[in-house]
């Protein structure tokens, strides 16, 4: 086989990786601290695209510098998490914390319904674009192809986001309270943590970035109705495959995936479409919980 | 043996002979609302045992689209009577279940949930990618004979309609006895401590695939239902996602109460997507959406816990009487 | 074959900790042995290894001279080896009665006669008799969440012997129960075994519990069997009064049946 | 009394901003003209045979299966009087049978494929169509290519949509091309991305290193808009020649960045290919269009607005020889094998037994008019309805695979 | 230093405490005494703020604590073991006891920490050990000196003694008599009060969710 394939691949592969972990990110790290499968993701994801592709339009009617698109990406993010996350975790979630995992799925999958049409009450049917920050960052060649730098920077910020998590979750001490939190909540608090903060402060982070991105993406896609549903199912598959709740897991299994589904682009275009379920299956068959399973307390 | 003919035996006997009554007088579209009903009503009934023992399914349309598909294809093949065609869906979903169960027994929780969605997301892709399946336009179903006969252009949904509440009726009885036996009551068990059950002798995971495998079949039957009644398979409104999700809204609607309360949950969801669709075209997703955490929020238990929220009342109010009485009696 | 079990060479490891080590014991017919041992000694999880809730790293479990290892619990149970547990396993939103039926009912029925109708007056008089005997038909409707932990306790001993069972295994049946209690609980479940000729052996830390209903002493320390004699002599062997009994036992309180 | 007409159409969903919303548009734009007798001749006169017309527009979301119920509920739970509509093939094949089985009147008028009248409703007596099917498109787009580009063609690859459509536009496509091109070879690895994935990196690098340097691509709407912005970011369209099947529906909207010097069509006489055409009806629609909507109207606009068109030449006729209101199957006879004037000229219902209408198909490459901002259509070819369409009585299929024999050009 | 009077709980609908009123002073060790299920784990709980009272009032060091939120009692100075240990699985022994020094503005935890294990030395022993990797009556000496850790005013103990060998329910006696010494105000629940009988300045018995006795010993 060609190195020159290879190299296509393996770019090509990283760039999917990218877009599938900044994607399932924020739900392994809400599911991982509440054990909410946050259906509502899809809608962060979604709005996180709108403000900042709706954002960025403003700004360039504006005659403003396209380089502020950056800055908007992650403004908007910033918003979103902080309003969204607020409006969802104090006025939905945190009734079901003591309730079925499931009702949470399905309360979270109504959420994701109501939040849909609100997407459509206040951006309206037609697409946004906002192409400025891809151009502004022109292009290079490798291996031949040309690709576009923009594409190129989501790996960049793929393991910025993976390694800020990671250190903040596994080297600091917020992290450990997390992990105290996470296994009990009624033992914390006796020892002094304040839980309704934690789970606000995470859930904030997580549709952080959730919104994130979308908000990154809105640059290479068409901002229309209808991108949140696509994005859970993806989403979803990724968490599942890596382990639910791990950082670390989603990051391999984005990698997994994109490179997999990029050789099959590449090579066998008929199964792309069955490349993640297809990994997604394979992986649970040889470890039922994951690529990283979280530890278990005993049981007797 | 009397202990089969109970309450929820007799009522849902009431409830089938009142819809064959009922039969009668609907308009058609009308009956096609309850053709479905009865069809969703099915598959609701698999997910309520699943869920009695713990277990949800965001994937079971993979069996209710493998039911209905399995009409598309019989028919196909020249196979058209809606007895035969039963008993094969029933057949592939049974048999796709009995399969799958073998791995999917050793998952719970989320996992069990999400890992029913990947494969129903796998069929949904195969339907949707081959043409020989029909790809995304899927395949159109003609009318069925039913053993044989034919019946007259405007007796033939009101017999579908009827073949169709036996064919519901049986599987709510069967599924009633079911949860009624000891393998059934494992469903509670399982669900409350699977170490227990280990203790007692039993396989947890062999109990869940029972489980699943009835789940599975009538799913099945639910689709060779839908598929009858609607006269069309596709893989977009029989096996994607969201499909599942209906039925997991149903299952939420009703409770896990009382089987035939599924059927009420069935046909209350029905009516709330047509209006909904008709009275917002573009906002419908808001309020079955609004509904549904409506529901979670303020009946936790479906509609089925309005019931016992009024058993409850009354004999709160017995309670008040007796105790007035008593009082009443101590002045004396 | 007087033998129910024989246990010979059982070894264990959890990474680095060394939960079971060359273990060999036996169990003869109608005994009744008391497992005591430091906390985190190995006590559960020889239980564990025994009933094959754990595969030991090594060794060789004959249960009535049939090799149990590699057994799932479920087939242990069938052989007749039952157990109860530290933190007692019963259904815990269901009431007693209905937790007993779904127990005669795994333990009467297999293939298709499970689809049968689990409620029986046949089954139904015998739920009554058993609870009867283990004195907890006062709690009969009640759901097992809301049980005091002593009845909950008894429950799951009911539930384990529901297969009149050769060999019943207790992990600490009195842990948590009220000194006032104690006794009584003991006499009850020991009464009712007995009835059935069951094999008992169970896991305590109260030595005058021990004291009381053993006839067969094993102790535990850092995964080995430090001492296996008669009540009498285990309580006045060295190593165990260092590392199991302590200092505070006193024999002369007990038999003056009041403590200090 | 009014004629009540339902019309489902995407309102929800990925598929609404490119075609749901803008058929939409197109019918109230019509439905409000038909209403005032504010149309040109013919059709200057009131409503449908002189009864207002009330449009129950209504979601096409959801699958066919849905859309089943949807329609039964619409006929006889709000006693519509006919069906006008259908974007989705999907929707068109799931409830063909039933128009029939409701004895609805039912025009479709965005679906293209060509199951309707050869597979699934050989004998139509209810249903119509006024759209050529996507055979048609896609036979057209290869004349164009045989007539404008021999010698620079010197294979053929494509990126489609993993669906019914993409996958049977690629077919027809490939075929056609196998007839008029042979010595063109068509690649072993067209790429069939997943619908809606928005996301098409890999498949942009394997298309640039694919040995075949024209590129078909039946995408549309937001796809295409992503497709586009992330091919652009990337040089594809310097790389390849480009024929974007319905790549007009999104034209407009990205106005100067829908790249120039390719391929795209209308599937017809619509939207960009008709934008100055001075014929009073659509110079009618095009102003009213642009003054209501602040835009052009796209192809869904036309093609909706051409089912009611043709609905109520249908009834005007019907009622003019019953002389009173005319009855569902006076309007079908009426309909059937009809030649009525549309937007430019006159349409026929030439094929499948007169319920397939016929119109000729044109082909152009973009190109950007700075003087009206907005991007046109240069080198425009129009084909004959004969020269696309198979003749009466042959399958599409058959036609394609036997050569095209007696196609009239 | 604790008030409580009137206390009523409700676990769903079920009442469960009914009218409970204890007072701990300053200094002193006080147990709870009671047979099981008679409400000493839900009282415990419900000064913890982990279940709402229904009605009555509860005091410590002068601040309401019906009204302070859950997390307040750490802040203010209460330690708490409850009876089933609860230690975070992936943290370290050391962790799990040090993890409230990280919410709360105690003085010196390292210090704290010394303290602590000269108490307990077996404590020491398996600092660096995973908390699954410890059996259940380790567990217990680790949930208790993590309740030390915080409880710089008010220790709660939830049954130290059960499921205990005797060797370590000794050593628990030892190190309660240490904290004894220490000053520390402790409020010991236990249904079998055979090892601290001696300890106790005060006891309460609790009998179907209601004291019915309250003395000093
Ligand atoms: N699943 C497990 N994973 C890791 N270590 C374990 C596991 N089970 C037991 N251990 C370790 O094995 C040792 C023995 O534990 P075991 O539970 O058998 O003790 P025990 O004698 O029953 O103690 P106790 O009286 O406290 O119940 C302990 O050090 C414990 O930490
Ligand atoms: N979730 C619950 N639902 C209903 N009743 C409950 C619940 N939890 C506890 N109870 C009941 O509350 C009562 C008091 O329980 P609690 O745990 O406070 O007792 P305790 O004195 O701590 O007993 P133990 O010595 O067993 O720990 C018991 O009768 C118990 O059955
Ligand atoms: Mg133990
Ligand atoms: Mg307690």
């Amino acid at each position: 086989m060609d190195f020159e394939l290879l190299l296509v691949i393996l770019v090509d592969g990283l760039v999917y990786s990218s877009y599938l972990f900044l994607v399932a990110v924020g739900l392994t790290v809400i599911f991982g601290v509440q054990k909410v499968l946050n259906v509502t993701h899809g809608a962060f994801y979604a709005f996180g695209a709108y403000l900042t592709a709706y954002l960025i339009g403003l700004w360039a009617k504006g005659g403003l510098p396209d380089a502020g698109g950056f800055f908007l990406i992650f403004i908007s993010a910033a918003i979103l998490g902080v309003v969204l996350g607020v409006i969802i975790e104090r006025g939905l979630l945190r009734f079901l914390y003591d309730r079925d995992e499931h009702i949470a799925v399905l309360a979270t999958f109504a959420a994701f319904l109501v939040l849909e049409d609100v997407i459509l009450l206040i951006w309206g049917t037609d697409p946004y674009l906002a192409f400025q920050p891809m151009s502004l960052l022109g292009s290079s060649e490798i291996a031949g192809l040309v690709f576009d730098n923009y594409s190129l920077t989501m790996i960049v910020l793929t393991f910025v986001v993976a390694f800020v998590l990671w250190y903040g979750l596994n080297r600091t001490q917020f992290g450990k309270i997390l992990l105290a939190v996470i296994f009990d909540r009624e033992v914390s608090m006796a020892m002094g943590i304040n839980v309704t903060k934690v789970f606000l402060i995470t859930f904030i982070i997580g549709t952080f970035l959730g919104a994130l991105g979308g908000a990154y993406h809105a640059p290479i896609i068409s901002v229309q109705p209808g991108i949140g549903v696509e994005v859970i199912v993806l989403a979803f598959a990724v968490v599942v495959i890596g382990g639910m709740g791990s950082i670390p897991g989603a990051l391999i299994g984005a990698i997994v995936v994109g490179i997999s589904r990029a050789a099959a682009v590449h090579l066998f275009p008929e199964v792309e479409l069955f490349v993640i379920y297809g990994i997604m299956a394979l992986v649970l068959i040889f470890r039922p919980e994951g690529l990283f399973a979280p530890i278990k307390a005993r049981k007797i | 043996m009397n202990r089969l003919f109970d309450k929820t035996f007799w009522g849902l006997t009431i409830g089938l002979v009142g819809l064959l009554a009922l039969n009668f007088f609907l308009e058609e579209w009308m009956r096609s609302i309850g053709l479905q009903s009865l069809s969703r009503g099915c598959v609701a009934i698999g997910l309520l045992i699943l869920w009695r023992t713990g277990l949800v399914s965001f994937g079971h349309a993979l069996f209710f689209g493998f039911g209905a598909y399995t009409v598309a294809m019989m028919q196909i093949l020249g196979v058209n009577d809606l007895f035969v065609l039963l008993i094969c869906g029933m057949a592939t979903a049974g048999f796709l279940a009995f399969f799958l169960g073998f791995l999917l027994r050793k998952y719970r929780a989320i996992f069990f949930a999400l890992l029913n969605m990947a494969f129903s997301m796998i069929l949904y892709g195969v339907l949707a990618k081959a043409e020989w399946l029909g790809s995304t336009d899927g395949f159109g179903v003609k009318q069925v004979s039913f053993i044989g006969m034919t019946p007259a252009d405007d007796m033939y949904r009101p017999l579908l309609f009827v073949c169709a509440a036996f064919f519901a009726y049986i599987s709510a009885v069967g599924a009633h006895w079911y949860l009624k036996s000891t393998l059934g009551m494992m469903t509670m068990a399982v669900r409350e401590n699977e170490i227990r059950v280990e203790y007692l002798g039993y396989s947890a995971e062999k109990a869940i695939h029972v489980k699943y495998v009835l789940s599975g079949l009538l799913a099945g039957v639910g689709g060779v239902i839908m598929a009858v009644t609607v006269g069309h398979v596709d893989p977009d409104s029989m096996v994607y996602w969201p499909v599942s999700g209906d039925f997991v809204f149903i299952t939420i609607l009703a409770g896990t109460g009382n089987v035939g309360a599924t059927f009420i949950g069935a046909l209350v969801y029905e009516l709330l997507r047509t209006y909904a669709f008709e009275f917002a075209p573009h906002l419908w997703q808001l309020i079955l959406g609004g509904s549904l955490l409506l529901i979670i929020m303020f009946l936790p238990d479906g509609l089925w816990s309005i019931r016992s929220e009024l058993r409850n009342r009354r004999e709160l109010r017995q309670a008040k009487r007796d105790s007035d009485n008593r009082a009443a009696e101590v002045r004396r | 074959m007087t033998r129910v079990l024989e246990v010979h060479d059982l070894e264990k490891n959890f990474g680095g900790v060394v939960a079971a080590h060359n273990i060999n014991v036996a169990v003869e017919i109608g005994e009744t042995i008391g497992i005591i041992g430091a906390n985190g000694a190995g006590k559960t999880t020889f239980v564990n290894m025994v009933t094959g809730y754990l595969k030991p790293s090594s060794g060789r479990i004959e249960f009535m001279g049939k090799n149990v290892v590699g057994l799932q619990p479920r087939d242990v149970t069938k052989l007749g080896l039952c157990r109860s547990f530290q933190v007692p396993q019963v259904f815990l939103s269901e009431s007693i009665f209905d937790n007993m039926m779904v127990a005669y009912g795994i333990a009467e029925r297999s293939g298709l006669g499970l689809f049968a109708p689990l409620h029986t007056e046949e089954r139904a008089a015998k739920v009554d008799a058993q609870l009867k005997r283990y004195q907890i038909d006062d709690y009969r409707d009640m759901a097992a969440s809301a049980l005091p932990q002593g009845v909950r306790k008894l429950l799951d001993i009911a539930m384990a012997t529901v297969r009149n069972p050769k060999l019943v295994m207790l992990d600490e049946p009195t842990s948590g129960i009220s000194v006032e209690e104690k006794f009584g609980l003991m006499d009850i479940i020991m009464q009712a075994l007995r009835e059935e000729e069951t094999t008992v052996m169970f896991i305590e830390h109260d030595m005058e519990i021990v004291e009381r209903f053993v006839d067969r002493v094993w102790a535990f320390y850092q995964g080995q069997v430090i001492c296996d004699a008669t009540t009498a002599e285990a309580m006045k062997d060295e190593k165990v009064r260092e590392f199991v009994i302590g200092q505070e036992y006193h024999p002369a309180h007990v038999e003056g049946g009041v403590h200090a | 009394q009014t004629v009540k007409i339902g019309t489902p159409t995407f309102l929800t969903g990925a598929a609404a901003p490119a075609f749901g919303i803008p058929a939409k548009n197109g019918v109230e734009l019509i439905v409000r003209g038909i209403n005032n007798g504010e149309l040109p001749a013919p059709y200057n006169t009131k409503g449908f045979a002189g009864r207002q017309v009330e449009a129950l527009i209504y979601d096409e979301a959801g699958g066919g299966t849905k859309q089943v119920t949807e329609m039964r509920n619409k006929v006889q739970k709000d006693n519509v009087d006919a069906i006008i509509g259908i974007i989705s093939s999907g929707t068109c094949a799931a409830t063909t049978a039933l128009s029939e089985e409701l004895k609805v009147l039912t025009i479709q008028t965005v679906c293209g494929t060509t199951r309707v009248f050869e597979e699934l409703n050989k004998d139509p007596k209810y249903v119509f169509r006024t759209i050529n099917t996507a055979t048609a498109n896609n036979v057209s787009a290869a004349r164009y290519i045989a007539a404008k580009m021999k010698g620079k063609v010197k294979g053929i690859t494509g990126i489609n949509q993993n669906y019914a459509w993409g996958q049977d536009s690629w077919r027809d496509f490939r075929l056609a091309m196998a007839t008029l091109m042979p010595d063109v070879t068509a690649t072993k690895k067209p790429q069939f991305p997943k619908i809606f994935s928005g996301q098409y990196g890999t498949e942009i690098s394997a298309l640039s290193r694919a040995k075949e340097n024209l590129v078909h691509s039946s995408f549309w709407g937001g796809d295409l808009e992503a497709f586009i912005g992330q091919s652009s970011a990337r040089g594809l369209f310097k790389r390849k020649l480009f024929v974007l099947t319905v790549g007009e529906t999104v034209a407009y909207r990205l106005g100067k960045k829908f790249p120039q010097g390719i391929m795209v069509g209308t599937r017809g006489p619509y939207g960009m290919y008709v934008a100055n055409d001075p014929s009073p009806i659509n110079a009618w629609f095009q102003k009213e269009y642009r003054k209501a909507y602040g835009e052009p109207p796209s192809q869904p606009s036309y093609q909706y607005a051409q089912g009611y068109l043709a609905g109520k030449f249908a009834y005007d006729d019907a009622a003019k020889k019953a002389g009173k209101f005319p009855t569902t199957e006076q309007v079908i006879a009426s309909l059937t094998g009809a030649t009525f004037p549309s937007f430019v000229g006159n349409v026929t219902m030439g094929l499948s037994k007169g319920h397939q209408i016929v119109t000729d198909d044109r082909w152009g490459v973009t190109v950007w008019d700075d003087k009206k901002g907005e991007m046109v259509l240069e080198d425009v070819v129009i084909f004959p309805p004969g020269c696309v369409n198979p003749p009466n009585g042959v399958k599409s299929a058959d036609w394609l695979k036997g050569g095209m024999k007696g196609a009239k050009c | 230093m604790l008030k409580v009077e009137g206390l009523d709980v409700n676990i769903g609908a079920t009442p469960i405490l009914r009218g409970v009123g204890i007072e701990v002073p300053s200094g002193t060790m006080c147990g709870l005494i009671g047979r099981n299920g008679a409400g000493k784990t839900t009282f415990l709980r419900a000064i913890m703020g982990a279940l709402d009272a229904q009605n009555g009032q509860m005091e410590f060091d002068g601040t309401d604590l019906v009204a302070a939120a859950a997390h307040q009692r750490a802040h203010m100075g209460i330690g708490f073991m409850p009876e089933d240990r609860r230690l975070v699985p992936q943290l370290t022994s050391e962790e799990n006891i040090m993890l409230p020094s990280w919410t709360t503005k105690i003085e010196k935890p390292q210090e704290r920490l010394e303290w602590i294990y000269e108490l307990m030395p077996e404590v020491q022993e398996f600092r660096s050990r995973g908390a699954t990797e410890l059996s259940g009556g380790q567990q217990k000496f680790v949930a208790f000196a993590r309740a030390l850790m915080v409880g710089t005013k008010l220790l709660m103990l939830d049954e130290p003694s059960e499921g205990i060998a005797p060797v370590f329910a000794q050593r628990m006696v030892e190190i309660m008599e240490g904290l004894k010494e220490a000053g520390e105000s402790v409020l010991v629940a236990e249904s079998n009060d055979k090892h601290i009988k001696n300890l106790l300045d005060r006891i309460f018995v609790i009998e179907r969710g209601s004291i019915i006795s309250g003395q000093d010993a």
